[in-house]
C-alpha cells in the first residue's frame, strides 16, 4: 500500500559517468511490489527542489530497493551526492507497474539510457515466470547494468550511439528491429526517452506487435492528486487525460499519444 | 481563533485544518495515507459543468520553493462528481466544499443549482483560475463581475457560499468587499499568482499553456499579506492559503485574520502534511475559546 | 539580445547587465569587490526631493527564498546625490541611472528638472515603491496616473526616461502602455511585490511597517510572466529583475523579452552576483547581432 | 579590505549547550581585523536562507578566526551543524569595531550571553596594550568562554540568571554596578541582548560615565547597501538612521536611541 517513510540509505555507487545505484532499506509497509513502479523519493535534508522526483524501482529483495538514477538536475544531483546513512523521504509504491498476470512466452525487452533500470526487475521476474527474454540495451557511449541483465536475459544485445568496440553501433531500436524482423509474435516492453519510445510505438504498429510503454511526465504528487502528471492517452477512439502517476506509468504502446514538440 | 469547532460564518469545521482545492483529488488519493475524518474540511478538485481534459502537458514547472501549475480544470464534470464522489467523501466525517467554475455566469449558476439540492457542505465558488481562457480569472479581478458572480451563486442556493478570490489584483480589499456584500459566507485566499518559467535548453516556456499559476512557500508573503488586508475590511471569515507547509506557516496566517487555513501545495510535497500542521498547531491554539 | 551595446532606445549599455535601484547604495559599497565599469548601468538608491530617514525597523524579514523589505526610500536627497555621489560613480565607465520617487507628481517633475541638467544617463522613474505613504506605488498601479506621471517628467526633461513598474496590479500591460505612450523610453520591471511575515514568538508582523516588498528568487517566476506579456504589447525595451541569482536566471528574463537586466536582492547575497552574472551569460548570448 | 571568500572550517565545537565554536580559515585578502568587527557567513553549500548571517569575530590569529555562535533558528543551525573540511562564504570584515587608537587606561567589559564572544579579542588587545581590563560576563546558567577571558582580564566577574554554585545570582549590570560604584572613570564596552545594552545605557547616563555598545539589527547585505539594517542614532540633537554594518555596529552608548518595543 502507498505509504511515506523515510528510509536510511545503504549504499549508492556511481555505477557509471553520472549514474548512481541507490539502495535503500525496504519498508514492510509498503506491501508487494512490482517492477514498473516508482518511487517519489528526495533526501530528507533537502529543503530545495520542493518536490520529490519519481524514480522507478530497478530492483529489490526482502530487505532492501535499488533505484538507479541518473544525474540530470539538483534534485537528482542532491540524491546522487548522498551518502549511505542519510535518509530519504520515501512515497511508494506508485503506478500500475507492468502486469505480469498471464506473461506471454517470449517478451523482448527494449531499454535506452536510464530507461534500462527499470526493466531490470521485469526481466527478472518474467524470467523466474518462465517467459524466454530477450533484452536491447541501448546507450550513449557507456553501458551499465548489462550484467545484471546477463543473468536472467536469454539474450542480450548492446547497442550503442557513438561506436564502442564489440557493441552494436546506432539505435537500438533499429538493432532490434533487425534481429528481430520476424518475431513478432513477442511482447515487447520498452522505457527510454520519448523519442525512442515513439520509434518503439511505430515500429511495432508497422508490425501488428504488441507491447507496453514505460512513460514518463512531470509529477508533483505522484499519487494522483494534482493531474499535473497528465498523459493524452487514446482508449476507445477517444484521447483521455490520464494519469502517469496512477493509471501510467505503463500503457499500452498502442494508447500513447506522442505529440510532435 | 481556536482548534475545536471553528465557525466560518454557517459552516462550522471540527477544526480550522482544511486541505486547498485542486491539491487533493477527491480525497481518494489521500485514504490512503491517513484517515480523512481528521480534516476540518476537503474542497475538492475545481469542478465545471461539463467534463474537461484540462491543458496539453508539460502542465508542471518548478520554481525557487515554488511550482508553476497549468492543470486547467480536468475533472469529470459536477455530475460525475455527485453520483461518484459525493458517496466516497460521505463516509467519513468531514465537511465537503464543492469548489466550482464557470465560463460564464450562467454555468456558475448552473452549477450552484445542482449542488443546492445535494450532500456538499459549502459552495466554493472559484473567480481566480488562472489556467483557462474564458471565466475563471476574469470573474475575480473585477469587483463588479465579483459581485455579480456571487449574487447570482447566492440567489440560487441557500447553502453556505465560499468565494475564492484571486491574488492577481491591484487591490484585493475591493474584490473582497465586493463578494461580501453580494452574499459570500466566507472567503478563501490566495489562489495561485500567475507565472512563468523558461527552459533554457529549448528556450521555450517550460509550461505548454506557457503561463500557469504559482503556489507554494514562495507565495506564502503574498498571501499573508492579502489575509491581512481583507480581514481589516471585511466582517466575513477568512480561509488563508498560500505555502502553508507546517504549523508555524498556518499559525502565520491565522495571526494574519485567517480563521481557517488550507493545505494546498504541501499535500503534493508531503502527502502527510495537513494531519501534521493540524498536529503542530494544537500548540499554538486554544483546544475551545 | 546580444552581450554588447545594448541600445535601450536611446541609452547604450557596454552590456545587458545592471543594478537593481536600492541594492547597490551608490556604488562605493560595491567598488571594494569589483570594478565597477563591469557593469553596463548602476541604478542607485532611490532619491528623493529632499533627504529621507526611511522607516522604523526592523525593515527586513526573510522568507521562503525571498525578504521583504520595508527601508522607506532612505536617502541623503537628490541635490547630496549630485553632489557628492556623481562624481564618484563618473569615475567609473558605466551608464548612472538616477531613480526617482516623488510623494506628489510636482515631486518628480521637479526632481527631473534637477537632473535633466546633471551628469546623468537616464532618469528612472519608480512609480512602484511600496514602502512610502504617499506617492509611490499609487502612480504605478493605476493607468491614468502612471501615464500623468511619465509626461509630465518628460515634459521636462530630454534625458533618457525608464518607468519602473509596479508587480501589483491586476494587468501590467495597462500601465506599460500607459507609461510607453506617454513618453517612457524603456520599461524597468518588476519592484517588490507587497508582502508580509510575522514572528511567531511576539505574533507581531516581523516588520515595523507591517508590510514591506518582496524580492528575491520567489518571485522570479511572476517577474518573468510579467516581462513575457508586457514584451508583447509594447515597442520600448524593458530591463527585467527579479530574483536574478545566476546566468540562467538572466536568461529566463532575456527569453521572456527583456533587454537588459538587473541584479537585485543578488547584490546583498553576494556582492560578486552582477560580474558573476554578466560571465555566465557569455554562454548564452552572442557578442554582437 | 572587504572581500568575499570560500573558507573551509578548521574546527567546530559545542563548547555549552546551543554554543559553537567555528574556527576558519584567515584569508590574507581580508586584511586587518579589528575586534567588534563582524563576517556575513554562510554555509556555501545552503541555498536557503538566502540570507548570509552577521557573526561577530570572537578572536583570531595569524592563520584562523574564530566565531562563536548561538543556534537561534535556521541559519545559525546550519552553521552550527556544519563539519570540519566544509566551506563557509564569508563577507568581511564588516563594521566600524572598537576604536583602539587610544585606549584608556582603564575599561570595563560588560558581555551579556553570546554577547560576551565578540568583547574576547577586544578584551586581549586592550590588555596588550596595557589597559587594565575588569571583564563581567552574564549568562542565563551555564557560562563559556571564561577560561578565555581568564587569561587576559585583570578582574572577571561572572553572573547568572538562574543560581549556579559559586556564582554571582542575577543581572549582570546590577553586578557591575554595585561592584564598581564609584568607578566612573573606566571606559565601558558592552555587548548584549537589546534590553541589557538599554540598561548600560541608563546606568552609564547615570553615572556620567563613557562608554560603547555593540549594537545588533536585521541585516542583509552587511555591506552597507541596502538599509535594512538601520538604527537611529542620536548626533548633534539630532536622530539620524545609520547603517548597523558600516557606521556601527559600535557606537557611543550615549547615542543609540533605545525605542521601547
Ligand atoms: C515514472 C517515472 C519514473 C522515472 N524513473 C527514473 C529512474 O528510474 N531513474 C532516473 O534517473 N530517472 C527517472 N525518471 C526521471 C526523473 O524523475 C527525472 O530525471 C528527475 O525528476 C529530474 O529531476 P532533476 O531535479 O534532477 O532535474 P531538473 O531538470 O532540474 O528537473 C526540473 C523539473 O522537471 C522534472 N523533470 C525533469 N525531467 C523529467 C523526466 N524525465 N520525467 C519527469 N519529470 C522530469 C522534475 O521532476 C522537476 O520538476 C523517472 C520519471 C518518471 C516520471
Ligand atoms: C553585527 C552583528 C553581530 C552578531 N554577532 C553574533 C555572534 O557573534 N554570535 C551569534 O551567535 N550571533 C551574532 N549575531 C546575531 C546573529 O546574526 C543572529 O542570531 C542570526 O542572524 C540569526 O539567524 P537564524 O537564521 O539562526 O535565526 P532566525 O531567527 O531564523 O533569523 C531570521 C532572521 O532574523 C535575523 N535575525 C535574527 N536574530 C537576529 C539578531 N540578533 N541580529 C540580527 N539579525 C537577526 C536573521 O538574520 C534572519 O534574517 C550578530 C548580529 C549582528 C547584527
Ligand atoms: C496543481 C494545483 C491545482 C489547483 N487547482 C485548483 C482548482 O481546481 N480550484 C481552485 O480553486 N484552486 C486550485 N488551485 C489553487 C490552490 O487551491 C491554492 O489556492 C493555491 O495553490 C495556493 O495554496 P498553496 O500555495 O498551499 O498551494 C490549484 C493549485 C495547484 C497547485
Ligand atoms: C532593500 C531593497 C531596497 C530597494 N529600494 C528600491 C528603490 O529605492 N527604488 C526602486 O525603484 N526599487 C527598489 N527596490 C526594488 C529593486 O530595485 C528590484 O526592483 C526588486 O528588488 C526586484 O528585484 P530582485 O528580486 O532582484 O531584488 C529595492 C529592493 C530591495 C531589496
Ligand atoms: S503527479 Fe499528481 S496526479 Fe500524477
Ligand atoms: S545590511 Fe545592508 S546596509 Fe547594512
Amino acid at each position: 500500500m502507498k505509504a511515506i517513510r523515510d528510509l536510511k540509505i545503504i549504499k549508492i555507487d556511481e555505477i557509471a559517468k553520472g549514474i548512481f545505484s541507490l539502495v535503500l532499506e525496504r519498508h514492510l509497509d509498503f506491501g508487494a511490489l512490482k517492477p514498473g513502479q516508482f518511487f517519489n523519493l528526495a533526501l530528507k535534508s533537502r529543503e530545495l527542489p520542493l518536490l520529490k522526483r519519481p524514480i522507478s524501482l530497478s530492483t529489490w529483495d526482502d530487505t532492501t530497493m535499488t533505484f538507479v538514477i541518473r544525474k540530470v538536475g539538483k534534485g537528482t544531483e542532491l540524491l546522487c551526492a548522498a551518502q549511505p546513512g542519510e535518509w530519504v523521504s520515501a512515497v511508494g509504491p506508485l503506478g500500475n507497474g507492468f502486469d505480469l498476470e498471464a506473461p506471454a512466452a517470449e517478451a523482448t525487452l527494449l531499454g535506452g539510457g536510464i530507461g534500462t533500470a527499470p526493466l531490470l526487475a521485469l526481466a527478472e521476474m518474467l524470467s523466474a515466470a518462465g517467459t524466454k527474454v530477450n533484452v536491447y540495451l541501448g546507450y550513449q557511449n557507456e553501458p551499465y547494468l548489462v550484467e545484471n541483465f546477463k543473468k536472467v536475459a536469454d539474450g542480450l544485445f548492446i547497442a550503442t550511439m557513438e561506436p564502442v568496440d564489440g557493441l552494436y553501433h546506432g539505435n537500438v531500436v533499429e538493432y532490434w528491429m533487425a534481429q528481430e524482423a520476424d518475431e513478432t509474435e513477442r511482447h515487447v516492453y520498452s522505457c527510454g526517452p520519448d523519442a525512442m519510445l515513439h520509434m518503439v510505438q511505430l515500429s511495432l504498429k508497422s508490425r501488428s506487435q504488441k507491447g507496453h510503454l514505460l512513460t514518463e511526465e512531470r509529477m508533483a504528487c505522484g499519487i494522483g492528486a494534482c493531474l499535473t502528471c497528465a498523459k493524452p492517452i487514446e482508449r476507445d477512439g477517444e484521447v483521455h487525460m490520464l494519469r502517469t502517476c496512477i493509471e501510467g506509468p505503463v500503457f499500452k504502446a498502442e494508447e500513447v499519444v506522442f505529440e510532435c514538440k | 481563533m481556536q482548534m475545536n469547532n471553528v465557525d466560518l460564518n454557517g459552516l462550522v469545521l471540527k477544526n480550522p485544518v482544511t486541505v486547498a482545492s485542486g491539491t487533493f483529488g477527491f480525497g481518494r488519493e489521500f485514504s490512503d495515507f491517513y484517515d480523512l475524518s481528521l480534516l476540518g474540511a476537503i474542497s475538492v478538485k475545481g469542478l465545471t459543468l461539463k467534463p474537461r481534459e484540462g491543458n496539453p502537458v508539460p502542465r508542471l514547472a518548478e520554481t525557487p520553493m515554488g511550482m508553476i501549475n497549468s492543470v486547467g480544470l480536468q475533472n469529470p464534470g459536477v455530475e460525475a462528481f455527485i453520483r461518484d464522489e459525493i458517496p466516497f467523501l460521505r463516509t467519513f466525517d468531514t465537511k465537503i466544499i464543492a469548489n466550482i467554475n464557470g465560463n460564464t455566469l450562467e454555468e456558475y449558476v448552473e452549477m450552484a443549482k445542482i449542488l443546492d439540492k445535494e450532500d456538499v457542505d459549502s459552495i466554493e465558488v472559484n473567480i481566480s483560475c488562472p489556467n483557462v481562457k474564458s471565466g475563471g480569472m476574469a470573474f475575480g479581478t473585477d469587483p463588479l463581475m465579483a459581485s455579480k458572480v456571487t449574487s447570482a451563486v447566492r440567489n440560487v442556493t441557500s447553502k453556505h457560499i465560499i468565494v475564492k478570490l484571486s491574488p492577481n489584483v491591484t487591490d484585493i480589499r475591493t474584490i473582497a468587499k465586493a463578494a461580501e456584500v453580494s452574499g459570500a459566507n466566507c472567503l478563501s485566499m490566495i489562489n495561485t499568482i500567475t507565472g512563468m518559467a523558461f527552459d533554457l535548453k529549448t528556450r521555450r516556456p517550460i509550461i505548454a499553456n506557457r503561463i500557469g499559476g504559482l503556489s507554494g512557500p514562495a507565495v506564502k508573503p503574498v498571501g499573508v499579506r492579502m489575509v491581512y488586508e481583507t480581514a481589516s475590511v471585511v466582517g466575513i471569515p477568512i480561509i488563508g492559503m498560500g505555502g502553508i507547509m507546517n504549523a508555524e506557516d498556518a499559525f502565520e496566517y491565522i495571526l494574519a485574520g485567517a480563521s481557517a487555513i488550507a493545505v494546498g501545495t504541501g499535500n503534493l510535497v508531503n502527502p502527510m502534511c495537513a494531519p501534521q500542521v493540524l498536529e503542530g498547531l494544537k500548540k499554538y491554539l486554544p483546544a475551545e475559546v
